[in-house]
C-alpha cells in the first residue's frame, strides 16, 4: 500500500538537504543569538535571520516564485519601496536641532563618509566588480537603509551579507569607536571644552530645513532624490507640527510593519550558494575596516580643522560622530569624553555632527549612484 | 592597475562632491539662519546636555537606533556620576553666589543633571511639543 | 582625469532644471504653506505638496517606472484603492443618528449637489471634453475621496488640480459658506428656531442603515457600489459595535498609511507639463463655483420647502450644509445662525443634513458615472 | 450647442436621478423608522447641541474633516458666550421651576452647555459606547 | 430627450439582479447575524458577509478585473499571503509553556486531527474529487488560517464555503465539545483530577521551542514549511522580548488590517453560481462532522492511553482540547470538568492539549499538502 | 472503490506522520527540558489554574480567538463558583494549618480565584513581562 514512489516523495524533504542549507541555518542561529542575547538591531537581526532560517528549510515553499518570501521581496526590496519608508520613519524622529545651531558641523559629517571609498578601492583590488565594490564600500554609510538602497540597486546578489553588515556595525559603535578615537588623539585633545552658544532655532527655519535639502541635494544629484527626499518627507511632516497622525504612522505602525517585511526579504537572500562565498567574509571584513576608517577620517578632520583655525576648539572625539548612527554615534562620543573628565559635556555638539552625518551619508549613497551611473 | 585608477577616481570625485554639497548646504544654512536673526546665548553646558539628551531619546524610536548599553563613567554608573557631579556643581555655583550676587533668571544648572533615562521619559511625554497649526 | 563626459554627467540635474519644474516647486511650496500655515487639510496637502515637489526635482528617479511614486500611484490610485480605503474609514467615524431622526433631510442633500451639474454644462461650454467636465463638476461633491475616484476613472490626466481643489475647498467652508447664506436669506429667515423632536434609534435600526443603503444604492447605480459599499461597511463595522479591533484600524492605522500615500501619488500626477495650463486655472474657479452653488441650491431648496408646506419650519441656512464635508458644514450653520441669535441651536438639524449631503454626494458619484458610461 | 443640449440633459437626469434615490432612502428609512415604534420626545435645544457636538466631534477624526478654526459669536470667544447662555437659561428654568413645579428625570438643560472641546474630549472617552455583543 | 437607450441603461443594475444573487444578499445577512447578533467569530465572519454582500450586488464593479474586491483577493489569498500573516499574530500571542510543561500532551494534539482525514473518505464517497475532499476535510483542523491555506491551494473554487464552516465551527467549540464529551466519558472518568507538577520553563528553552519546531516540521514536511514557519515567527519574536514592537505589530496592526482584507476578499468568493450547490451544503455538514470526530477521537486517545498506562492519571475530558481552537477548546473542557467537581482544575492540563492542537493541525495541514502533492 | 482504497491510504498515512512527527517533537523537548534541568514542583490546582487564565487571557486577543460566552458552573455565574470555592479552601487551609503549622513561601490559594475577567486585566497590564535584552 505504502509503495516506493511515495516513500520518497515523502522523504524528499530530508533528501534535499545540503550541507550548505545547514550552515546557512547555523547562520541563522548566530543571527537569533546576537539579536536576543547581544541586542544587536534586533528589529532587523531578528527577522532576517528568520528570513534566512525559513529560506534554507529544504524546498522551502516560501521561496517558490509564488512563495511568500519572494513575493515579500518583490514587493520592497526589489522596487527599493521597504528602505524608503524606513527612511520616511526616521527622519519623522530624527531632530536636526543639533546640527541647525552649529550648521558647520555638516563638514565633520562629511569626513566621516571617507571609509566609503577607501573600502572601494580595497574591495576593487580585491578583484570585486565596480558596481560590487561601490556596494561593499556603501557599508562605510553606516547607514542600514542607504546600505540596502544603493545595493539593492548595484549588487543586489550581495544584499544579504551587506546588510548583516550594515546593521550589526550600527550596533557594534559603543565597541569599535572608542579605541580608534583613543588611538587617534591626545589626552590633551579630548580634554578640550567646547563651550556651547545655543540659538533658538525658529519654527520657520526648521521648516524650511528638510525643504532646502531636499531641493538643494536632488537638484544636483538626482540619484540621492529618494533618499533624501524621505528623509526630509519624514522630517518635514514632523517639524510641521500639522500632521501629527502622519508622522506617528510613519515612526510606528509603518515603520514596524516595514522592518519585518523588510528584514524576512532581505534574510531570503541569504541562500547557501550566494552567502558561503569567501566574499562574503571579505564583504564583512571590509565593511568593519570601512566603519573604522569613517571614525579616524572624522577624528582627524577635526583635529586639521583645529590646526587651521590655530586654535583648539573642537575637540576631535566629536570628529567620530559624523557618521550615520544617529544618535548613539553622539552619546558614544559624549561617554569617551567623559571619561577623560567627568564634567566636559559635548553632547550636543555630538549631536550636531551626528545629524551632520546621517544627512551625509545619504548625500554619499547618492553621490556614489551618480558616478557609478556616470562611471566607469 | 586600472581599476585603482578608477577607484582614485571615484575618491577624490565622490569625497569632493559630498565635501562640496555639504559646504554648499552650510553657506545655505548659514544664510537662513541670518534671516532668522535669533539672537544666540551662552547657555550652561549641563542646560544643553539635557536637552541634548532629550532629543537624542526621541530618536531612539527610529528603526535602527540601537538603545545603547548602560553608561558608564570610569566603571561607574553615570547615574552616580551624574550625583555626585550635581553636587560639586551646586557647591561652586554657591561659592560663585557667595562672590557676586545677582539676579538671573534662572541659575545654571538648575535643571540639573537628569539622567538619559529621565529624560527620555520625559522626552516621551512632551514629544508632540510643536504647538498645531500657527 | 575628470573628464568632459564625467563632468556632464555630473551636471546632469542641473541641467534638467527646467522652468516647468520651478514653477511647480514653487507650487508645492504654495502648499506647504496652505497645509502648515493656514492649516487648510494638512494631511492631504502637506503629502501632496511633497508628492508634487519630488516629482518635479530634474531627473527624479522617484518617477521611473520603477520608481515610489509611480508604484504608489499604481497601488492605489490607478486601480482606486486608496479612496476606497479612506471611505471605510470615513464611514467608521460618521454617526448617521442625526439624519436617521430627521429622515426627511435627505432632500437637503440631494439639492446640495446641483453645483455638480451646473459646472458640468459650463465646463463644456469652455470647451473642455465631457469626461473632462464631468471630473470638474464633481468638485461640486465637495467631497475628496469622491473627486479622486471619479476622476481616476473620467479624466486621470487632471487628478491634480481636481484633488487640490476638492480638499482646499473643502478647507473654505468657513469662509465661503456664510455670505452665501447671508445673500440668499432674510434675517427673519435666518431666525427660525427649529424645535428638535428626539427619537432614540435604536442599534438595529443603525445596523440596517449602511445595509439598507448600501443594497439600495448598489442595485439601482452599479457604479456607485463601491463609494457607497466601502462607506457604509465602515458605519457597518461601526455601529455593529462587534469589530471594534476593525473599526479602530479602518479609521486609525489604514487611513493614516493610505492618506500619506494617497497625498505622494496625487501629488507626483502634478507634473509640470500637465498642470501649467489655462485649463487648471479654469478647473480651480469652476470647483470654486461648483461650491458655491452648491451651498446656494441647498438653501433655496430649503426655503423651496417652507414655500410649499406654507409653514417657516425649515431654518434655510441648515440648506447649505447638505455638502458632504462633514461635520464642519454643519458647524458653520450653526455659527451663522448663533451669530443671528445665540440661542438658536440648529446644530443637530445641520448635522442631519450635512450626513445627508455625504450620502447625497456619494451617489451623484455614482449618478455621474453611470451617465457617462450611459452618456453620450 | 450640442455640448450645452447634453450637458442640460445630464443635470436633469443627474438631479432627477440623485433626487428620486434619495428619496426613494427617505421613503425606506421611514418604514424602518416605523417598524422601530420608538416614542419621539422633545428635548432641550441644549441637550440636542450637546449631543450634536459629540457625534461633531467623533467624526473630527476622520480623515479630511477639518478641525475648524475657534468658534466666535459675534465676535466673541464661543466659551464666554456660551457661559452668558447658561447663566440665560438657568435663570428661565428657575422662573419655570417657580412658574410649575414638577419631577422631572433631568432637568432640560442640566448637562449645559459643553463647549466642543469639552465635548470632544467626552466623546473619545467614550467612543466604544456600544456595548458587545448582543 | 430621455430615449430608450438612456432609459435601458440606467436600468441596467435593476436587470441583472438573479435569483441567485438575491439569495446570496440573503446569505450575507446570515452573515451579518452570525457576526453581530451571535458573536461568531465576528472578526472574520463579518467582512465576509460584507464581500459576500457587494460581491453580489448586481453588476458591482467591485468584481471587475480591476475591481477591489479582486484586488484583495489577488493581494493576499491567491499568493497565501493573508493567512500566513495572521499567523504570526496568532504565534505572538499564544503561550506554548503549559505544551512545554507537560509535553507529553503533543500526542493528544495528533489524536485531535483525526476527523480531517475521516471527513476526507466520506467526501472522496460522496463524489468530490481528491483535491475537494482534502480541502473539506482540513476544516476537521478547526483552524481558519490553515483551512484557507489548505483550501486556496487545493480547491479554491471552495474557499468562500470551507472558510465560512471553519470559522463558525470555531465559535460553537462550546456548544458542540460538551455533548460529545458527555457521550464518550463516564461520570467517574470526567471526575478525575490531574495533579499538576510545575516547572519552571526557562526563557532559553522558550527561544529554541519555536525555532526547533521550525527546523525539524519544516525538513520533515516542507509543504507545512510557510504555515509553521510563521506560527512560529510570531512565537519567536513574542518570546525573544528583543522586538515587542514588531510583536506589536504583527498581532495587532498587521492582523487587524490582514483580517479585515482578508474576510472581504473570501466574501468575494462567495459568488451564486459557485456557492448555490448541494456540495456547499455538504461542505457544511461535513465540516461539522469532522469536527465532532476530532473531538471524539481526542477523548478516546485520552482514554486509551489510561488503558494502557493502567491508571487513571488522564481525564479524558482534555483529549478534546486537542484541536486549534485555542484558548477557548481549554475553557469549554475546564468548563464540562467543574461542572462535575466545581473544585477540579484542568485548565492548565487542556492548555497544553490545545497548543499540542494548534501545533498539529498546522503540520496535519502540511502533510495533506505533502500527501496530495505526492498522492493519488 | 479505488477512491475509498486512496481515502484509507491517506488516513493511515496522514495519521501516521502526524502522530510520527508529533512523537519526534515530544522526544525533542524532552531532550530540551532535560538540557534545562529546572526542577519540578508541585503547587495548587488553582495557582496553576489563575496562571491558565492568564495565558488564555493573553491569547483572547489573537484573530480568530473567541471570546467565550459567561463562565457559568452549573447554571451559576462562575464568580459566584468561585468565591464559594475560595471560601471553601480557606477553611481546608485553616484546618491544614493548624494540624501542621510550617513556613512556606507563598500558602496555597494565596492568589485567590482570579476570574477570567480579572486575570485577563492582569495579564494585559503585565503582558510584556519579559525583560528585555540579555
Ligand atoms: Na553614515
Ligand atoms: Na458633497
Ligand atoms: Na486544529
Amino acid at each position: 500500500m505504502i509503495d516506493q514512489e511515495t516513500i520518497g516523495l515523502l522523504m524528499k524533504g530530508v533528501n534535499n538537504v545540503t550541507w550548505q542549507s545547514l550552515v546557512m541555518i547555523g547562520v541563522s542561529f548566530v543571527l537569533f543569538y546576537l539579536a536576543i542575547v547581544k541586542d544587536y538591531e534586533p528589529l532587523l537581526l531578528l527577522p532576517i535571520g528568520a528570513g534566512c532560517m525559513l529560506a534554507n528549510l529544504p524546498l522551502s515553499p516560501l521561496m517558490d516564485d509564488t512563495g511568500m518570501l519572494k513575493i515579500l521581496y518583490g514587493m520592497g526590496v526589489e522596487n527599493e519601496l521597504y528602505p524608503l519608508f524606513v527612511f520616511i520613519g526616521i527622519g519623522a524622529l530624527t531632530d536636526f536641532g543639533p546640527l541647525l545651531e552649529n550648521p558647520k558641523f555638516v563638514l565633520l559629517g562629511a569626513a566621516g563618509q571617507f571609509g566609503i571609498f577607501l573600502t572601494l578601492i580595497l574591495a576593487l583590488l580585491m578583484g570585486f566588480t565596480q558596481p560590487e565594490a561601490a556596494s561593499i564600500g556603501i557599508i562605510g554609510a553606516i547607514d542600514g537603509p542607504t546600505s540596502i538602497y544603493v545595493s539593492g540597486l548595484l549588487a543586489p546578489h550581495m544584499l544579504g551579507p551587506i546588510t548583516v553588515a550594515a546593521y550589526s556595525y550600527m550596533s557594534l559603535v559603543p565597541i569599535i569607536m572608542p579605541p580608534v578615537i583613543y588611538a587617534l588623539t591626545t589626552k590633551r585633545e579630548r580634554l578640550i571644552r567646547m563651550p556651547y552658544s545655543q540659538r533658538k532655532i525658529s519654527r520657520r527655519t526648521r521648516i524650511m530645513f528638510p525643504i532646502v535639502v531636499t531641493v538643494m541635494v536632488g537638484t544636483l544629484v538626482p540619484f540621492a532624490t529618494p533618499l533624501i527626499g524621505m528623509l526630509m518627507l519624514g522630517n518635514l511632516m514632523k517639524e510641521s507640527g500639522a500632521v501629527e497622525r502622519l508622522t506617528k504612522a510613519s515612526s510606528n505602525e509603518i515603520a514596524n510593519t516595514v522592518t519585518l517585511l523588510l528584514g524576512l526579504a532581505i534574510g531570503s537572500t541569504m541562500g547557501g550558494a550566494d552567502f558561503l562565498k569567501t566574499s562574503t567574509l571579505f564583504i564583512l571584513v571590509l565593511g568593519l575596516l570601512a566603519f573604522c576608517v569613517d571614525c579616524a577620517a572624522g577624528v582627524l578632520f577635526a583635529k586639521f580643522i583645529n590646526l587651521i583655525t590655530g586654535g583648539n576648539t573642537v575637540n576631535p572625539i566629536i570628529g567620530a560622530a559624523g557618521i550615520s548612527a544617529f544618535p548613539m554615534a553622539a552619546r558614544v562620543c559624549q561617554r569617551v569624553a567623559q571619561d577623560e573628565d567627568f564634567e566636559n559635556f559635548l553632547l550636543m555638539h555630538a549631536m550636531g555632527a551626528n545629524a551632520a552625518g546621517q544627512v551625509a551619508s545619504v548625500v554619499a549613497g547618492g553621490v556614489l549612484l551618480a558616478l557609478m551611473g556616470a562611471g566607469g | 592597475m586600472e581599476n585603482l585608477e578608477w577607484g582614485l577616481k571615484m575618491t577624490v570625485l565622490g569625497m569632493g562632491l559630498v565635501f562640496a554639497l555639504l559646504g554648499l548646504l552650510w553657506a545655505l544654512l548659514t544664510v537662513i539662519l541670518m534671516l532668522d536673526k535669533e539672537p544666540k546665548a551662552v547657555v550652561s553646558e549641563l542646560e544643553t546636555n539635557a536637552e541634548a539628551e532629550r532629543i537624542a531619546a526621541v530618536a531612539d524610536d527610529a528603526v535602527g537606533a540601537q538603545v545603547p548599553e548602560p553608561a558608564t563613567v570610569n566603571g561607574m554608573p553615570a547615574d552616580l556620576v551624574a550625583a555626585i557631579l550635581v553636587a560639586t556643581m551646586k557647591h561652586k555655583l554657591i561659592l560663585r553666589r557667595q562672590a557676586a550676587p545677582f539676579m538671573r533668571s534662572y541659575w545654571p544648572g538648575s535643571q540639573l543633571f537628569a539622567s538619559r533615562w529621565v529624560a527620555s521619559g520625559r522626552a516621551r511625554q512632551t514629544t508632540n511639543w510643536q504647538p498645531r497649526g500657527k
